[in-house]
């Protein structure tokens, strides 16, 4: 089965063929469960031009928060952002454009790029700035907004454990939008903590089916927590 | 005597009934996981992707692959469920959480909710508020009456972008438990102390007040 | 935590609040992960005028199948039916209304019903009596239908294991439409083999959260196989 | 000489490449699994929540919660992940499947199919066929010909319903290989020893045929 085995052994072949201003989907929320080494793979790359598309932006000096050292991107599309001051000052400075979309919104828009549906309506955001322009439609007498799906030229994911043939799990709640991403890139790149051999993970247990996954790598992670809050008898 | 944070966060709990799913926003709404009555239970869903949130972990316990929404470590209980911000949102969406409680900075009399966008000041995002008050089956807005210049946040219209509309039913502030409906303000408690005459001063909206206003009960 | 205690001893209370005309959304593909005793339980209770949403309609005398014997079914929504002689009997006598659906498009619009999405565009049906007088828009230059989604007065699932706050696994290909046929109904009930404790299973490997779920009910199950094929060393 | 139903499916096999996801319909179809090349893997997905299907079970392996799309006893390979239909036609639907492979009644120089409903006889359903031609990246459509009667299923507009839409690249009859292209049918390969004139009598819609059309390789 040489043939499904996604296992690449280096950052460079993990991320060959991103170019400039190339759509990138990321996974993670917060600094949780987000693809350490792909992001900083970017970032000695250098590719410029981007268009990211992440739930946040990291923080800085960490995360996705890197690639705006070198002004790597050109757009976000994300829920929240700016939990870091380079990214209030190319913001103000019109260096670097926001598309802001409801977390929910987002990610079913990315469950929809992967499954081949082109738009959705939904109520989230009806009457609010999110839903300005957007086509209206009503359905059991109440209004919904058109959103349409996203995809991506690469989709970068951080699983804990996949096998050889890209079949992945995920660990607690660093899932977030990474199951999603998977299914939205051209190219899926999947780092993980663990690479393990095919029939090691039970086959109905499985999060991302390795059909989603281009290209696996092995990575070392410093998972980075943002707000360590301890139970009130620890503080 | 308006309430403290606290006092809001103890009546906003006497609105949950046993076995309700509830998501709670930053701040005073997540106060209210602290006093749910006795003999009623709740789950807490987090909208990154935990259903069943427990409290925050003991240093032995903490993971950085287990936060919740407010991006802080937290636990999860016995019996919770993890699944990825799909499913989490379909959850809300789909309308399966039985009770949203969030904070705004102004809402109307149509129901609509203002809070997370203040034009001219740096707007970092909407994260999930926007799907939470779209989906929720109950809403419950907290925060205070009036701004601290003393200007009311129940008003007629709503002046800053909408985060909803004709979503907010229930409103618990530090003087007051309304309801919208109608298109007013409907006062259904006072808090202990504040007269309607206060109330009815703060509040810039339509309000309409029938018969004796009770004090609300905290204990 | 007795709240969250879905678990009901009699299947009378398992269905209790089923009425005439209503729509069930039925779990199950074939013969294969269906909920056996809440079928038989709708048959002893004779409601009448059902709408009945599952991908087959089951066989002669087993499955869904039997609520045709009493003309239980007033229309199906299915994407393949007629496996029973009584089915085809009721339809070309017009006792019996059927809406065919493709697969994918029906897992879509049970999905979509339990996740808040009122519609969504597909390409599948598009130029096909299936995309008869349905909305078609363009996106990125291809013609796509709209489809609705769908909701039921009840959701009957069968899953292999749930603990008592309806938390749910599903075992190999028994999964099928369950999991989205659990999102969708205003009451969900499951009818497990297997009844376990908070806790006994792994809250990463939960196919269905027990937010969904009503009512959970222990079952016995024949688990009739539809079509038995042997490797060929044993035929 | 016509090709028999595994010669046809011998000739799809060789279509295949190392490392494709594909889902073979039912009959002429599934037999393709029984001749993939030598050194070539290629991994089975069946729209039912399966993806790695395996060879049939043994007695002793036969269980009733592992079947494919055919509802037929199976198992999996190890490797394969099974989950929910939604899931399943997402890959379907989303353009994640390299092939699929399934029989017709009909196609026409539009790239149009129509498979499941004969007006008259009783239409059991679509199953997963609309989604199927509507989502996979590569479509190969299996038939033979000419149906018995010595009418040809290769038309200039397909007369029955359709199951899709100018999706249709890419057809292996008894007789031929073809591509669909720019409203016509473009004769690739001929089975050893039937002659052009043959395909072109048999062939109902506009066929193209340039230069030496050489014989299909089955070894």
């Amino acid at each position: 089965m040489s043939g499904f085995d996604k296992v690449v052994t280096s950052y460079d072949d993990a991320m060959d063929g991103l170019k400039d201003n190339m759509t990138i989907i990321a996974g993670g929320f917060g600094l949780c469960g987000i693809p350490e080494g792909l992001i900083n793979q970017v970032k000695k790359m250098g590719t410029s031009g981007l268009t990211i598309v992440s739930n946040n932006c990291g923080v800085d000096g960490f995360g996705l928060g890197v690639l705006l050292e070198d002004k790597q991107i050109k757009k976000m599309v994300s829920s929240y952002v700016g939990e870091n001051a380079l990214f209030e000052k190319q913001l103000l400075n019109g260096e670097l454009e926001v598309e802001l979309t409801p977390q929910g919104t987002l990610a079913e828009k990315m469950r929809a790029g992967g499954a081949g549906i082109p738009a959705f309506f939904t109520a989230t955001g009806y009457g609010t700035p999110v839903g300005e322009g957007k086509e209206v439609k009503e359905f059991n007498g109440r209004p919904y907004i058109l959103e349409e799906s996203i995809t991506g030229d690469f989709a970068i994911v951080k699983a804990w454990k996949a096998d050889r043939y890209g079949n992945c799990v995920y660990r607690h709640t660093a899932q977030n939008f990474n199951p999603m991403a998977a299914t939205a890139g051209k190219i899926t790149v999947v780092e993980v903590e663990e690479i393990v051999e095919p029939g090691e993970l039970d086959p109905t247990q499985i999060h991302t089916p390795g059909i989603y996954v281009d290209r696996v790598i092995q990575g070392t992670f410093e998972k980075r927590i943002e707000r360590k809050v301890l139970a009130k008898e620890e503080r | 005597m308006a309430l403290s944070r606290d006092q809001i966060a103890m009546r906003v709990a006497k609105e949950f009934r046993d076995g309700n799913y509830v998501n709670l926003g930053i701040g005073i709404p997540t106060l209210a996981a602290n006093y749910v009555p006795e003999g009623i239970d709740v789950m807490l869903q987090s909208e990154n992707g935990l259903l069943g949130m427990g409290r925050y972990p003991t240093e032995a316990e903490v993971d950085a692959d287990m936060i919740n929404a407010g991006k802080e470590t937290v636990t999860a209980i016995t019996g919770a469920s993890i699944f990825d911000s799909a499913e989490s949102f379909a959850m809300i969406r789909g309308g399966h959480v039985d009770f949203t409680v969030l904070g705004a900075f102004e809402v109307d009399v149509n129901g609509n909710i203002a809070s997370w966008m203040i034009p001219g000041k740096l707007v970092k995002g909407m994260g999930g508020a926007m799907d939470l008050v779209a989906g929720a089956k109950n809403i419950i807005v907290t925060m205070t009456h009036a701004d601290k210049r003393g200007n009311s946040k129940l008003l007629q219209e709503c002046s800053l972008p909408l985060t909803g509309v004709n979503c907010i039913t229930s409103i618990i502030t530090d003087l007051a438990v309304l309801e919208v409906k109608d298109g007013a303000f409907h006062l259904l408690e006072r808090a202990p102390g504040v007269s309607v005459d206060e109330i009815r001063e703060k509040t810039a909206g339509k309000l309409v007040v029938e018969g004796d206003v009770p004090e609300m009960q905290l204990d």
